[in-house]
């Protein structure tokens, strides 16, 4: 499929409206309630409260989606945020094909998973903040993707990174779970500054043929300003910004540890949305990238890599959100390979049906871990299909999603991205081989996860089994729609609608062997994890043991941790101690201090010639003469 | 008749000379004695000076400094035998009450 | 004043301000600058300032000295032995006379070249007549100010001397 | 209008000195009073600046020491309009919060009074005499509220504040001198008047050691890299309010010298300390945010914090673009702002628990939510977080910064990232975590009075964050006039910017 | 017969007076009783008021008198005024002091009187004759007047060491004039001035200035020749030593500007270069020494050898506007010092003087008052804007710039910032510390109160307002000529 880019498309219709700053107000004002009312007026208020408002903005959303013209954007542009010499930046939201598609996967699921919290948190105190970040958390990321300007794009980029802070650390007393949010902060940070200094580049280049703006629709229409070597350093750099925000290669350590937080939170943000963000952000910037193939086969190759790296990772995991987490991060590596190959389009549906099946596998998680009393280590559970069906059922209908088994949403997004893969001239038949090896470890750690909490007897003590009980209604209900959505998911025609933006989607054609493989690997999958873990779990455990060195390596997560601790982190700490005990103290002051100590060593060196002897001082007077007289001799 | 530059030489040593004496001696009087002699080679230069000049103002001044020398002698002995009767000694070198 | 009776003056003076500062009796030192004194005043006759010789004698030698020798007799000093505490005070001191010598004599030798001759004098000269007759037309307010500067020396010895 | 707002606290403090040293309250009412009636004058001056004239306003000249051509000249410009409204604004708030300082409060209240009369002073001089005599005169009583009032150290890390700026100082006094002579032996008449010397053409060489002079002198302040030392020991001694006016606005002075004085003064020997400046300015980012990280002392934290924020400054100062001076001006105020409420924070804990050690809290949250979501928020504010004040002027400068020169700009925005380790690990170790400590469980939360500080500070960051546009458009002008004389050509007037293509609807604005 | 020359009285006036009142006191004194010595102050006090106000009036006229060698010109009638102050405010200290110390009031208020017709005499004279005369006839009062609380030994001490230098400094004093005079043909500074603008300096007239600056340089405490100075200041009566570290110095320097700036100011280049090198080496050293000291008399010693440093820099910086800066600064100094030992007369208690840092403990906050004047001595002798220290340093300093001795005024500015390390030393001890000793209450004695009040004042007045006082000083040393 060539990748036909608009690139002389004139922009269309642009409708002013001035409703669309309510869509991300309605949080705003359920984290106002929450913060000032939530306490006083209980748990039962801010439980109708918190998700009220979020469905508030969906509906505004399906509003906005509904009068949306046709390949046009509504825009509502609220005041002037910074204005100084040539800069200038307006506080202003644009609706556009891929934002509707955006707002209403976020307010959607995240209403979904608002009211799954409700049951969730049910026991937690703490309800009304945990509900404030949360509004808080949406409000930011409909800020992000509603954002007309890339500066507005990075202001909604960092609240979605601080309520993650916040979040994942939510049950601060645990002092683990309060460094993980650091952590996750941190890396995001270090992801944002890469984002920065794209920016400045982006704008300083446009701004040398006197283009000075930061609106997506202005530098579509001055592209051309931008030569390519110059696009390809900045497409580098937001590529930094996007890898840490959507967990790539360099900078995916934060996301396993964010699973510190409560599932909710990792369903909503570390599955649905917040991650996503990267992959919204180089789809809004498609002109952009389309400029430098280099920067695009940069992103496919991190994206491929990254995807068959975390599969690998996740193949033995035994925390249930630990191999949801590494899921994810593989998912995401599949949606960059799609945009690295040129399929805005593909990589986009994927995003969408994805988020629809892994928030659906993280609720089930946390359905599995609040009826397992909070037990989170999968060797602990199984034989749970006949004690909580609905989980159990939703939960399957997840996996196969995952796995891409035809019919299922997973199916034609993840499909369509390897055929893209193969056919695209961006792609290559090694990515596309790398993607299916990848889909067939998916299916298999899938349905390992399945069948290991699922299936055979219960091995979790005796007073835990007593007290497993299937999640009330306002858990389940959420599951049940999460599931019809995996399925009709697929079924959305998403391509022809976002054609406007990334040009008419024409089905790659190619060889029925590349098109079919990917399937039969993830059923080969499925099957293997079935012989393994159902039919006789020894085989897994002398696995395991067989090749115990390969096995260590994976569960420590290649140490990538320790690594990044000892390159980095020590070494930054060491020196900023030298710095501050070995420079700051004897350096420099030790120069200002030793001044002062020269006056006064010098003072009592002078003193001593004051010995109050009257001829002493006489003669000093003679030789002050002396050298008086002396000054005149020559 | 001498030059003028032999009355100045001469004077110049009798000053040095009246100089050293203070440094030297240890008895305060004989420091008085010598900055006495110092003030006597002033006007010796005076009176040389007035002769070669043939101006009657040096002389004049070697008056004044007469009755400033008195002045001071009278003072400065009055000093030496109060400090003599409170101290015992007028030695320079044993009067370091105050110093550093 | 020709060269001879310049070297026959001026051998003497310097003999006796020696005795004057190396003499360890004070009473020796104490004559030897009257004798000094004298000396000057004979100079003073030469260099025509016979009025001023006379003053020399009368006041220096005559109740100067006397004053000293009075205190001394007062503190009845004994030899002051010529050691010091600091030797070191005592070299530099020598040293520094010996520059200082150094300098002037140089200094004043070198002045010589611009020599112009000694003026011829007016009648009278050096006379208590001209003295008088200066002193009290244009050096009246000095003659005033030594007044008070006596006024205060007698006071000032008052004070501090009584018992 | 402008001396009233500068004369108006001393004249308080010297009435202060007459009151009975019993009444304390009524002291602390009194000078509360005066610190509000000066900041509703400085809001008066808010109102009437007119934004589009670039050169000064509010004009005062009355000749006071006729020989040298000394006049008593004020006025008010974009630039110190701000930071005069900075200072008012701080000390009132500044004054609530010393309302727990038992000992000697005439005094205490005296010294700051006469604080604000010099700092507000050095704002506005117009003449190089008057901007010198304020500048003293703000050190004396910094002196003493550091001397009495501080810790344990106090009386070192007091005289080091004094000798450290007074060297400074006083080799800018033989500048000033040898620039007012210039001044007569090019225009025959010796003059201090600023607008004047402006127009001074000084040999290239005789720039450089003037400006070397003015650069020390301000560089002590600000504190750049090498002369910073002093700070932590000032910070960590002083009393809370002090080091809240320390930081919140004796430090700007040093900032506001630089782009007041030494850069239009010297436009020559400016463009050549640029690299050496910005060199120093990036370090003291990367050294302050390092070397903060491993502070074990709240106060000594913030304190490296303030080297790091400044350097921002600095940096986005040199960079010599309008974007560049009017983030570092907006940063001024950024910082006065935001480390001023971190210093009343630590100044909170520390009334009660008298320790500033990290490792004696922990666990503040359940104990102060209230504090502990106040202390969140400044703590945002202070390392940039969009939406927030700090991020606009980070923003702005790292803009200017990255065009002036690349390598600058990436550096910088590698202090952003800097700026988030320390000071998310400082609020982990003091906020979340266990509450381990017997004495943390006894801590009470913010009171009314406390919250009322805080309230106008927090207002403040969010709107600063949100709408900076009425900060912006008024400092405009004069940030164009100051960069017109510091490149020394004709104002060159910015192309307008491109204007969006023809939309069918007007975007109503 | 001899007939009189024309005496021009008014020029006389300012010297007639005190000797007169000195007269008066020693006779009233014979008949009174020991409690009512006070009145005798208030006698001296009231001569030096008239005194004052005459000056003030002569201010505008210049006539030279005595053919030439006396004048009456606003550089001697300002620096007359200078002389009353220190003379009043050192008798308004006295009053008290002279109760817990048994010194002959009549004789000491006498020898102050007399001291200052020295010091007018030398400020007003035009002739070398006459001006060592008056600094011969001021040096020998101070001489007693240092050694006369005789029951203390420093006293004495202090008494034999200054006059054994004093002697031997006029020595040196007395010979340079004869050089001048031998070289020059007169003593008349007028002709000097004629005769070295037409033939320049021969080499007797350079041996002859060394000589003059030596001499000068004792009187006035620059560097070499500084060395009494401690000693002296520290031995004799706290009253005496503010009289000789403001008074004495003052006139000092009025012969020196006037005769090196007015009289050898042709052959400015010959003896700048030393003074140059003796300003750096008295400020430097002053500033060094002080640093280390903790008696506070001593160290406001060596603080006036500092400040000696800086009027020397305005000597350096010659004619434009070196005298005038030189002129003000001495107010100011005056001024400044005056009030600084009245503040530690006023800490001493009976008898026991008491001058170490320690005692100052805890003063800032039992004696409010009297630490604030303190405390604006010691900023305006560092040279804190808005007091006259400043404004002082500023007027030599911007001499010297203008003059272009820039390093000399860098190194002026260098040593000011020394300074402020020990002159806040005596701030930080009154405020930082604690301490016990209670001085009498302030209010007990309300002469002492008062002059530190005037001296306080002044010090803020003439900092906040200085453009009338400079221009006075630019005005009377234009007088000069």
């Amino acid at each position: 499929m060539e990748h036909a880019h608009a690139t002389a498309q004139a922009l269309s219709l642009s409708l002013s409206v001035s409703y669309l700053r309510y869509i991300p107000l309605f949080p705003l004002l359920g984290v106002l309630f929450n913060i000032f009312l939530g306490h006083r007026l209980g748990r039962k208020a801010v439980n109708i409260v918190s998700p009220g408002m979020v469905f508030l903005s969906f509906l505004v959303s399906l509003h906005a989606f509904w009068n949306l013209p046709e390949g046009g954007r509504l825009v509502d542009t609220m005041w002037l945020w910074i204005s100084s010499g040539t800069l200038h930046v307006d506080f202003a939201l644009q609706v556009d094909q891929l934002s509707a598609m955006m707002i209403l996967v976020v307010t959607g699921v995240g209403f979904l998973i608002h009211v799954y919290s409700t049951g969730y948190m049910a026991h937690d105190h703490d309800v009304a903040r945990y509900f404030a970040y949360l509004n808080l958390f949406t409000a930011s990321m409909l800020l992000l993707v509603l954002g007309e300007n890339l500066l507005l794009l990075f202001v909604g980029w960092e609240g979605v990174g601080l309520c993650s802070y916040l979040l994942i650390g939510f049950w601060y007393t645990d002092d683990e779970k309060a460094s993980a949010g650091k952590k996750a902060f941190i890396v995001n940070r270090v992801g944002d500054a890469g984002f920065l200094l794209g920016l400045f580049l982006l704008f300083w280049t446009l701004g040398e043929s006197n283009v000075w703006t930061l609106s997506f629709s202005t530098i579509q229409q001055h592209i051309a300003a931008v030569p390519a070597e110059v696009a390809t350093v900045i497409c580098l750099l937001l590529f930094v910004g996007a890898a840490g925000k959507s967990a790539q290669i360099p900078l995916y350590v934060w996301l396993p540890d964010a699973m510190a937080g409560p599932t909710p939170v990792s369903a909503l943000i570390h599955a649905a949305t917040m991650v996503t963000a990267g992959i919204y952000m180089i789809a809004r910037l498609n002109f952009l990238y389309a400029l430098s193939p280099t920067a695009l086969s940069v992103v496919a190759t991190v994206g491929a890599a990254t995807a068959f790296f975390a599969a690998t990772i996740g193949l033995v995991q035994t925390d249930i959100k630990k191999v949801l987490a590494y899921s994810t991060v593989s998912q995401l590596g599949y949606m960059f390979l799609a945009l690295g190959v040129g399929a805005y389009t593909a990589g986009v549906f994927h995003l969408m049906t994805h988020a629809f099946f892994k928030a659906l596998l993280f609720l089930g998680a946390g359905s599995v871990i609040h009826g397992m009393s909070d037990e989170q280590d999968i060797t602990k559970m199984g034989g749970l299909k006949s004690k909580m069906p609905v989980t159990f059922w939703t939960f399957f209908i997840a996996c196969l999603a995952i796995a891409g088994v035809p019919g299922l949403s997973g199916f034609f997004s993840k499909d369509l991205i390897l055929e893209e893969a193969y056919a695209s001239p961006l792609g290559s038949p090694m990515l596309w081989l790398v993607g299916t090896i990848g889909a067939g470890m998916t299916a298999f750690y899938m349905f390992r996860l399945l069948f290991v909490t699922f299936f055979g007897e219960n091995r979790a003590s005796h007073e835990v089994q007593h007290h497993i009980h299937e999640s009330p209604a306002s858990m389940t209900v959420p599951l049940a729609i999460l599931a019809v959505l995996s399925i009709v998911g697929g079924y959305f025609p998403l391509l022809h609608f976002l054609s406007p933006l990334f040009g008419e989607h024409h089905e790659p054609h190619v060889a029925p062997l590349i098109k079919y493989l990917p399937t039969v690997v993830g059923l080969g999958g499925i099957a293997l994890a079935y012989v393994m873990y159902v039919l006789n779990p020894a085989i897994a455990d002398n696995m395991a043991r067989g090749l115990s060195a390969f096995h260590k390596l994976l569960f420590n997560k290649y140490y990538i941790d320790e690594i990044y601790d000892a390159v980095i982190v020590r070494p930054i700490v060491g020196m900023s101690n030298w710095l501050w005990k070995v420079w700051d103290a004897i350096v420099i002051d030790g120069t200002v201090n030793g001044a002062a100590h020269t006056m006064e060593a010098n003072g009592s060196l002078l003193r001593l010639w004051q010995n109050g002897n009257v001829q002493n001082y006489a003669l000093s007077f003679l030789i002050g003469a002396m050298a008086i007289l002396g000054y005149y001799l020559w | 008749m001498a030059p003028i530059s032999y009355h100045l030489i001469l004077s110049g040593i009798l000053f040095t000379i009246g100089v050293m004496g203070v440094l030297l001696r240890r008895n305060t009087i004989i420091i008085f004695m010598a900055i006495e002699l110092m003030l006597n080679a002033v006007n010796l230069s005076f009176v040389a000076l007035a002769r070669h000049l043939g101006s009657m103002d040096g002389q004049l001044i070697v008056l004044f400094v007469m009755a400033v020398a008195a002045a001071e002698a009278a003072v400065g002995l009055a000093i030496i035998l109060m400090v003599f009767r409170n101290k015992e000694t007028i030695n320079a070198d044993e009067l370091k009450l105050m110093r550093w | 004043m020709d060269l001879l009776t310049f070297f026959m003056l001026a051998v003497p003076l310097v003999l006796f301000a020696a005795v004057v500062i190396l003499h360890p009796s004070p009473v020796y030192s104490a004559m030897s600058l009257v004798v000094v004194m004298s000396f000057l005043a004979l100079y003073f006759f030469f260099l025509d300032a016979h009025m001023l010789g006379w003053f020399q004698i009368i006041v220096y030698a005559g109740s100067i000295m006397v004053l000293f020798l009075f205190v001394i007799m007062l503190l009845n000093l004994q030899n002051d032995p010529q050691e010091h505490q600091q030797p070191s005070l005592r070299t530099a001191s020598r040293i520094g006379g010996a520059v200082l010598i150094a300098e002037l004599v140089f200094l004043f030798s070198r002045s010589s070249s611009s020599e112009k001759a000694a003026a011829e004098l007016p009648e009278g000269f050096g006379t208590v007549v001209a003295l008088s007759e200066k002193l009290f037309t244009d050096f009246l307010i000095p003659f005033e100010i030594t007044s008070i500067l006596l006024l205060i020396a007698a006071v000032g010895a008052v004070v501090l001397a009584k018992r | 209008m402008v001396s009233a707002v500068i004369f108006l606290p001393l004249l308080a403090a010297v009435l202060l000195l007459f009151m009975a040293k019993e009444e304390e309250e009524l002291a602390r009412r009194f000078a509360l009073g005066v610190a509000l009636v000066t900041f509703v004058i400085s809001l008066g001056l808010l109102v009437n600046f007119d934004s589009s004239k670039a050169d000064f306003q509010f004009v005062e000249r009355v000749p006071w020491i006729a020989d040298f051509g000394i006049h008593y000249y004020v006025g008010v410009d974009g630039i110190s309009l701000f930071l005069v409204l900075l200072t008012t604004f701080l000390v009132p708030i500044v004054l609530l919060a010393s309302w727990d300082v038992h000992s000697r409060v005439k005094e205490y209240l005296f010294f700051f009074l006469m604080l604000e009369t010099g700092m507000l002073g050095a704002l506005v001089a117009l003449d190089l005499f008057l901007f010198y005599v304020f500048w003293e005169v703000m050190l004396i009583p910094m002196y003493f509220l550091i001397g009495v009032w501080g810790g344990a150290r106090r009386i070192y890390a007091a005289i080091k504040f004094l000798l450290y700026t007074m060297v400074g100082s006083l080799l800018m006094l033989v500048a000033i001198l040898y620039l007012a002579y210039l001044h007569n032996a090019q225009y025959g008449a010796v003059t201090f008047d600023l607008l004047q010397l402006y127009n001074l053409k000084i040999p290239e060489q005789t720039q450089l050691w003037l400006f070397a002079a003015f650069a020390l002198s301000f560089a002590i302040k600000v504190p750049l890299f090498p002369f910073h030392t002093w700070l932590p020991d000032a910070h960590v001694e002083a009393p809370t309010g002090g080091s809240v006016i320390l930081a919140g606005v004796l430090l700007k002075m040093g900032t506001y010298g630089f782009l007041r004085f030494a850069l239009p003064l010297f436009p020559d020997a400016a463009h050549a300390a640029v690299p050496t400046i910005m060199a120093l300015s990036v370090i003291g980012i990367i050294y302050g945010a390092l070397v903060a990280m491993v502070q074990p002392d709240l106060k000594k934290l913030v304190a490296y914090s303030s080297v790091s924020h400044l350097g921002f400054v600095m940096l986005g100062m040199f960079a010599f673009n309008m974007q560049g001076i009017a983030g570092s001006v907006y940063q001024m105020l950024n910082h006065g702002i935001s480390t001023g409420a971190l210093f009343l924070l630590v100044g909170v804990v520390y009334e009660r628990r008298h320790t500033r050690l990290i490792s004696d809290y922990g666990g503040l949250w359940k104990q102060m939510p209230v504090y502990a979501s106040v202390f969140l928020v400044t703590m945002l504010s202070s390392i940039g977080l969009p939406g927030l004040n700090g991020f606009v002027g980070e923003f702005l400068i790292m803009l200017g910064a990255f065009k002036a020169n690349v390598w600058a700009g990436a550096f910088a925005v590698s202090g952003v990232v800097l700026g988030a380790v320390y000071m998310l690990w400082m609020y982990q170790r003091v906020i979340f975590g266990e509450l381990k400590h017997e004495e943390n469980k006894k801590l009470t939360d913010l009171s009314p009075r406390e919250i009322a500080i805080f309230t106008p500070l927090l207002a403040l960051m969010l709107l600063m964050g949100l709408y900076p546009q009425p900060f912006l458009t008024r400092m405009e002008k004069s940030i164009e006039a100051t960069l017109a004389r510091v490149e020394r050509k004709t104002a060159v007037v910015q192309v307008e910017p491109v204007e969006p293509p023809p939309v069918q609807v007007v975007a109503e604005r | 017969m001899i007939k009189l020359p024309p005496v021009n009285w008014l020029s006389l006036l300012p010297a007639i007076i005190p000797a007169f009142t000195g007269i008066l006191v020693l006779c009233w004194d014979l008949g009174m009783k020991n409690e009512e010595r006070h009145r005798l102050a208030w006698l001296g006090i009231l001569g030096l008021a008239i005194t004052a106000v005459v000056s003030f009036c002569l201010l505008g006229r210049n006539e030279p008198a005595f053919n030439g060698s006396y004048t009456l010109d606003s550089y001697a009638m300002f620096f007359n005024l200078i002389f009353c102050l220190a003379g009043i405010l050192t008798f308004l200290m006295s009053i008290q002091y002279l109760h817990t110390s048994d010194i002959h009031a009549g004789e000491y208020y006498a020898l102050i009187l007399f001291a200052i017709v020295g010091m007018v005499v030398m400020a007003a004279a035009t002739d070398l004759v006459n001006i060592f005369l008056g600094l011969e006839t001021m040096s020998i009062a101070v001489y007693v007047l240092a050694g006369i609380w005789r029951q203390r030994l420093q006293s004495n001490e202090a008494a034999l060491k200054y006059f054994l230098l004093g002697a031997f400094a006029s020595g040196f004093l007395l010979y340079g004039i004869a050089l001048l005079y031998g070289a020059t043909g007169s003593i008349q500074l007028g002709k000097i001035a004629m005769h070295v603008n037409e033939h320049g300096a021969s080499t007797i007239l350079l041996i002859g200035v060394a000589m003059l600056i030596v001499g000068f340089g004792f009187k006035v405490a620059a560097a070499p020749f500084h060395v009494w100075t401690p000693d002296v200041y520290e031995g004799a009566p706290t009253t005496i030593t503010a009289f000789m570290a403001v008074g004495v110095k003052a006139a000092a320097f009025a012969a020196f500007a006037r005769v090196f700036l007015h009289t050898l100011g042709g052959i400015h280049g010959q003896w700048e270069g030393i003074l140059w090198v003796l300003a750096v080496l008295t400020m430097t050293v002053g500033n060094i020494t002080a640093l280390v000291q903790n008696n506070v008399k001593r160290m406001l010693a060596y603080s006036s050898i500092a400040h000696a440093g800086y009027l020397l820099v305005a000597m350096v910086a010659g004619k434009e506007l070196g005298g005038a800066a030189l002129m003000y600064y001495l107010v100011a100094y005056g001024l400044m010092n005056l009030g600084a030992f009245g503040v530690i007369i006023a800490v001493g208690r009976r008898g026991e003087p008491n001058e170490e840092f320690a005692d100052f403990a805890g003063l800032g906050f039992r004696y409010p008052l009297l630490a604030l004047a303190m405390t604006v001595f010691m900023l305006s002798l560092t040279g804190i804007p808005p007091l006259v220290g400043f404004v002082g340093k500023f007027y030599i300093f911007s001499a010297a710039v203008k003059a272009g001795y820039l390093w000399l005024a860098v190194i002026g500015v260098l040593n000011s910032v020394i300074s402020a390390y020990y002159y806040i030393r005596v701030i930080v001890s009154m405020y930082m510390h604690e301490g016990d000793k209670v001085p009498e209450k302030l209010s007990a004695r309300p002469a002492l109160a008062v002059a530190i009040l005037i001296a306080a004042v002044g010090t803020i007045w003439l900092g906040v307002f200085p453009s009338a006082s400079m221009a006075l000083s630019r005005l009377s040393f234009l007088a000069l000529g």
